[in-house]
This record gives C-alpha cells, structure tokens and sequence, in this order.
C-alpha cells in the first residue's frame, strides 16, 4: 500500500501552543476545557498530538487519571524543567516529557495490546472529517503528501470510547461534519463524541445528537456548518465553558 | 558462548545487500544509532527496512535514506523525512505503511511462531483492503500475518555478555519485539556488564534473542522535539 | 483513584455463581491462595475456572475443587488432582485441556484484542479436531480463540496502590496475561507500597489492568516437590 | 476435549533417580550421557520431566548451555541445597531449582512465544511411541488416567531439534518405536533424533536411519525390537558410552 497525504492537523506534531493564532487559540481552548470535563476519577486516556494533548492543562481538580502514551508508557507528566530533559523519554508527539509517580514503561507491542484490549477508557484525537455513521478520517488526503497512520487506526477501533477534538469547520469555513466522509477513514463508526468550539454532539444508532450548543449561538447556526443532519436532543443545553 | 563483538563494523561485517533489517526506535528515542551509521558507512545496498520511523533527515535512518541504501520501508510513521516524501513521489523507494499497534503486533507474532492474526485495527478502511475479514462475535476484524527479518537492530541501556537486555524509559519502544523476530538479532547497549550483574526478575529482553552485542562507540541520543517548561510556576 | 481493598473476602465481594474466573500460578508457584481461600469459604458455585493447574488434592484450588464450586475448568496439566480425575469419570466437571502455549496464548489474545490466532502446536492432534487448520507458507497451523473471564485472581510479590505489579522469580508464570484478560482483575501482593515506590522501568504488570489489590493475609507459599541436593559435593 | 490417560512415563514428575529400580538407572544413564554429547556450546535447551532432566549432569566440560524452563525460566541451576530452596523457584516439574548467573524469568506467555518461535534449539523429551514418519506420542492413553499435555505439544512442535528420550522397549519388551503410533499423538512428524539405551536413531523422509548400535548388539538385534523397519546407515557405528 503506497500512501499520499498533505500535512495534516491531526498529524501536526509541533506543540499547537507555538504556533496558532490566538483566535484559534481561543477555540481550542474552549474544545479542551468541555472535553476535559469528561474525565473521571480512575480514567487512563490517551491524547492525540496537537490540540488533544491539551485536555492535560485541564483535569478538573479532585480527579486522578493517568495519560497513555501510545510509545509505552502510563504516567505521562508535563513537559520538564529546562535542563532535565531526557531523550529516553518522549510522548507519542516525540515531546520530552517527564514522568509522575506511578509510571509504567512497556513496549510498544505491549502498548497496543493495552489498546486494541480496550484497556483505555478514552481516547481524543483530531480529525479532517468525522460523518453521521461516526465515521472519521484524519490521517491522509490522496494525492498530496506522506505521512502514515502511526496509532491512531488502533486508538479508534478499541478505545472504550473516541471523542473527536476538532473546529467545527475548515480554515474556509466548509463543513467537517459530514454525511459521509470523503477522505480515507481511519475508522469505520468508532466515534462517539464530537466537540467542537460550537457544539458537542453525540453519534448514535439514529444520527448525530445535538447535546450542547456554545453560548449565543442557534441550533440553526450550527445545522449550518454542518454537512450531516443533526438532531436536537430533548436535553439541549448551553455548552459549559 | 561468545557472543560480544568489537564494535558496530564488526557487528555487521556479514550484513550483506538486499537484507531485509528490522531497526528499533520510536523518534529518534532509542534507536541503534551505532548500527545504523556503521550500516551507511559500509553502503549495503537494496535494503528492505522495517522500522516505525525512518529517522530524520540528516540523522538515523535518514542517513541510509539519503545514500539509497533503502530499497523498501515497511512502517507506520513518516512524517519527519521530506526526503522520503520525494523519493516515494518519484519511485526510488516502496513504502508500506501499516497501523502502528498491527505493525507492532506482526512483529511479535513474526518472533512468537504465529503466522497470522485477527485485529479490528483498519477494517472498514483502505487497510483491510485486499486482506481477508472476518466477523467474531458479531464484530469485523482483518487478518494481519507475522513480519521476519534477516537482522534486527536493537538498542538497550545495559545488557550483559549473554545478551540480557534492560531498556531505559520510553526507549524500549519496539526494540524487544524485534529482536526476537530475526534470524540475527544484534543489540547495541550504552552499558556491557558482565553475565550476573543484572537481576533475573529485571531482564527485558533473555539473551536467547541475541546473537551478538556490543557497546557502543558513541551516544548522541539526540532529542527531536525539545518541550519544556519555565523552572517557575506550571 | 482507590484500588484498594481491605482483605480478600472484601475483594470478592461481588463474585456471583457462575462467574468465569482465571487464576494464576503454575502448580502451587505464584497462585493467588489467599483469594481461592476467600472464595472457598464464600461458597461461591458454578464457576468455570481458566488456570494452567488445579492445585494439588486438598490446597490451592483443590479447595475449590473438594467443594464442587467448580463445573467447569479450562487448563494444560492436571496430574496433580486425584479428586479430579475421578470427577471427570462421573462427569460432575467439564474439563478442557489446551496445549500449555496455546492456552496462554488464547489468555494473552483475550487481553490483547485479538479474537483468533494461528498456531503450528497440536497440528495432527486430536488438539485440532473440529478446528480450523491453514497452510502459511508450506506449514500446516490451527486456528485457537481468544480465552477472556469475568474475574481474574493473580498474585504479585510487590504491588502499589495503583495496581502497578512486579512478580518475583518463576511465581510470574501465568499471572501478568490473565491481569489483562478479564473484566475484573484482583491482584494480591506479599508488599503493599505507595505509587511512585517502583522503579517504572521494572513494572511487569502496569496498573491499568488492576481494578482491586490488597495485602494477602497469609502466604504459606507451599512447596509441591522439595527438591535438594547436599550440602557437600554435587 | 475430555481426555483420558494413564500414568505416563513421560508426564510422570517424580524424580527418576529416587523411583526407578538399578537396572533401568543404568539405562537411563547411557542414554543422557549420549544425548549430552549432542549439546553445543551457546545452546538454549528445554529438557522434559523425567529422565531427560538428567541430561543436564552430563553437560561435555568446556561448553556453556542454558537451560530453559517453560514455566518462565531461562538458566536453571542444580536442586538448591536443603534449606535454600525457595517456593518460587521451581521448574516445570515442580521441583525447586535454583538459578544460575545470566539467569532471566518472564511469563507464560513469554516463554511459549519463545518455545513456538523456534528459538530453542533442542528440546529432550520422552514418548510412549515414536513412529518411522517421527511423530511422537506421550500424553495420553484413552480410557485411562486424566493429566494433559502441558507444554509437549509446543516444544516437539517449534523446537530447532526434537530429540526422543526413551527406552526401546516397553516393560513388557513391546516395540515403542512403531510404524505408525497408536496413541493420541503429541506431534505429527516432528522427531529428529530418537536415543535409547539400544541406539541412536536418526528420523529421515525415508524413514528411519539407524547410525549407532550399543556395544555388543547387533542390527537384528535392534530391529527386533523395534516394530519400524530401520536402515543401516553407510556410517553405522557403535554408540559411545
């Protein structure tokens, strides 16, 4: 199999933080923070790199969960003090890190065992398009450039559950959320949350449920920015900072 | 039972082309980079390597990138290698890229006397296609089959004369899978210690899985993306 | 995060009749004893239990065994059990026996999300009969099913309050594959110590297999063939 | 499966040495000193319960072998001496072993990824019956006794080198070496080599090439003990003691 792909957010492996807009900035921080809320005592979750790895800056407080990385290890720290950076310890996004109290290392045959066990009660990562079924694409646009599917086919066929993390629409403002995906998939109707900076969405059986939408906007507002039907769920609230 | 060599040339006199090598390393982190510049020194050529990454450019595997020394790459990241991009582009190298837990699975059943295999990884994807499916218990899975090398290169901390490896941190990565799935497994270690001197309930990977090791002339270890955070506040 | 139980009969709790159970151990080395006593004295019925052995008559799961808590047990040796022979005679127990590799194996799938696997072992066997058999490049192999439980006991030497393991000598032997296989995994530890009190290179079983652990009462740690030779000569 | 089997010689995990009359120890004694002689320097070598853990007393000086057991064992070291012996420590017979420098423990699962990947290169084993097409029966007997086949299937399946341990002839002074077995095989055609106190066979596509004939016994006197026609090898010599 010969892959082409473009660069892609999803695979963007510089640290989001240096090199955005502060618009988007702003957005992202917004998609991390709901996203973060999802987390429960006890959870081990894998970050995608990029936006996801974020989620980190945000567990709420009274919470303990322990990061995966898809490299071989569960622990996952900051990243460390200038000066005590170690090459043996990387992130999935070939980061330094450090470790924090309860680390494991392992190999990465036995990382993917740990996922494709279903051993990680959540994974969150970025995509270029994500379709009503749950379907999601993020690693590869036929045609321009090269890059690979690293972990991600494994973290989305077998997490417990898959949130996507991305903005609602393209830089032009097309829609991500699509009736169904264009590009290659990553995975066929894995997905089971969608946040975005405009709404958190729910696939299910009968379509994508409209949960939450960001304050001051409409429930049309969001339909309109995206492609697949939504479903305005009986509960439909206002989006929690 | 001898099986310390001299150094990295010595390790890999007998390397010859069209190989089919298996090289550890996740990144940059914990690659044999000893092996792998003694391997563009030398110049084998028509190599088949499998191996997550292919370094970067300029450095690691991109070293035997930019000599032509590779003929096909098996993996599952690239990013880092606009190189490859090109020579992909214009031909001059296969590349098959696999899932990373599959390509890791394969590996391990490559060493662990299994043929073949079912994962859920890929199906309903371009992965799957041309590959057998099969419902188990109500849910789709592809058939995956076992990767084999001639030679592996891996790269551990400390090892022992017999082979006994101890990895350090995330530098184990694929470095233990692999070097029970070659014909000959080569470990470089930054630290040879006599046979003893490791616990027996620490061992990584048992010296049945190494023919021949040596410590390595030189560790730059480099760092790929250096992140770090300010002393105060965080 | 709290994994922390007070004792054995608090960690199995909520174990029902009928509960598909993998225990670790090979012969009395490394099982988990303090929970199979737990569970003898809870009555606990119906159970199928997955384990290499079944104890020896009268100790380990032998109590379990002698209590007819067992209906049907999955396994590789069970010369040990006098009691059990004769009730597989008279049909009170179902008993299936899987070659030693690939009845770890099946665990080791079960935890690793691989549904069904190829093994050369028991090709040309009654091992095989009613399984599906394949030739991977010239060789004849059999396909075998993953093994999950409802509940898996192990038994560690040291473990943290996060359910990181660290097993000692050959009592390792089963118990890191079945902590990986079941919905349920309840680990007991000779040490109990803080997070952050193992050395993270030299976990065996990473906590996130590990639901509940504890300090086990009692370890009388039996020895099945005391084996000596003199203290002089030899 | 349900199976039925008798007290096997094979399986039988008493220590041979305290439960066989003089007689048979001499045997037995021949044959493991010829099998030893088949160790090389640097082998990884699994020896069966019984008769061929004695293999390991007759290791030629000079070469270094690991003994690997499949319990999760590479480096078995003698019996500890009294008081040392340690609950465990054991092999795969159950008896308490103790380890020697270079030693390495890993799981089940480990060991017979070990054992299926062909990484040992000799596995010593004993049999009921062993046939001229080399494949080998010593787990069962239907109708009998129930004990299972623990790890044999895997190590005559994958080992580099299977050799049969055995004596020629049963008790009774019936063959065990057979046309074509009668009990539930361990492994169909997978015997290299098969060494009794009578000869050193040698297991070929043509059948059953006979190369070493003890001291003082004379082909007939071989084949007359044994069901399988044998072929006298062009180099057939007497087998050292």
């Amino acid at each position: 199999m010969e892959i082409i792909a473009k660069d892609l957010e999803a695979n963007d492996q510089r640290p989001t933080t240096m090199s955005k807009p502060a618009k988007d900035l702003d957005k992202r921080e917004r998609i991390v923070k709901r996203i973060a809320r999802e987390l429960r005592d006890g959870f081990y979750v894998n970050l995608g790199i990029g936006m996801p790895t974020l989620v980190a800056n945000h567990v709420p407080s009274g919470i303990q969960v322990v990061l995966q990385s898809e490299n071989g290890m569960l622990g996952i720290g900051p990243y460390p003090i200038e000066g005590q950076e170690d090459p043996d310890l990387i992130n999935a996004g070939k980061e330094t890190v450090s470790e924090m109290p309860g680390t494991s290392y392992f190999s990465s045959t036995d990382s993917f065992a740990m996922i494709r066990g279903g051993h990680i009660d959540l994974s969150v990562l970025g995509a270029m398009e994500v379709d009503e079924e749950g379907s999601i694409a993020n690693w590869t646009i036929p045609g321009k450039m090269i890059k690979g599917m690293g972990g991600a086919m494994d973290l989305v066929a077998s997490a417990r559950r898959v949130i996507v993390a991305m903005e609602h629409t393209t830089r032009e403002g097309q829609p991500k959320i699509l009736k169904k995906c264009t590009l290659p998939l990553t995975g066929s109707k894995v997905v089971d949350t969608i946040v975005t900076e405009m709404a958190y969405i729910r696939v299910t059986p009968t379509g994508l449920v409209l949960e939450e939408i960001a304050v001051a906007l409409t429930f049309d507002d969001v339909q309109r920015a995206t492609e697949a039907r939504l479903i305005p769920s009986p509960t439909l609230r206002t989006m929690e900072a | 039972m001898n099986k310390v060599v001299a150094n990295s040339e010595d390790a890999i006199r007998d390397v010859p082309d069209g190989s089919t090598i298996m090289i550890g390393g996740f990144g940059l982190c914990g690659i044999p980079e000893n092996l792998i510049r003694a391997l563009a020194r030398k110049g084998t050529k028509n190599l088949t390597t499998i191996s997550n990454n292919v370094g970067v450019d300029g450095y690691g595997m991109g070293l035997l990138l930019a000599a032509g020394q590779i003929h096909r790459h098996i993996g599952s990241y690239v990013g880092e290698n606009k190189l490859l991009e090109q020579m992909v582009l214009e031909k001059k190298i296969d590349l098959e890229l696999a899932p990373q837990g599959t390509f890791s699975e394969r590996i391990r059943a490559g060493g662990a006397g299994i043929p073949a295999f079912f994962t859920p990884t890929g199906f309903g994807t371009i992965v799957a296609d041309n590959k057998e499916t099969r419902d188990f218990d109500g849910r789709m899975y592809v058939m995956e089959h076992a990767l084999k090398a001639d030679f592996a290169f891996v790269k551990a901390w400390k090892g022992d004369k017999w082979g006994n490896l101890v990895y350090r941190k995330t530098a184990r990565n694929f470095n233990p899978m692999m070097a029970t799935a070659a014909k000959i497994t080569i470990a470089e270690v930054e630290y040879l210690v006599e046979v003893g001197e490791i616990d027996p309930d620490l061992v990584h990977t048992p010296g049945i899985y190494v023919k021949r090791i040596f410590q390595g002339e030189q560790y730059e270890r480099r760092i790929e993306r250096k992140t770090v955070r300010p002393v105060v506040g965080c």
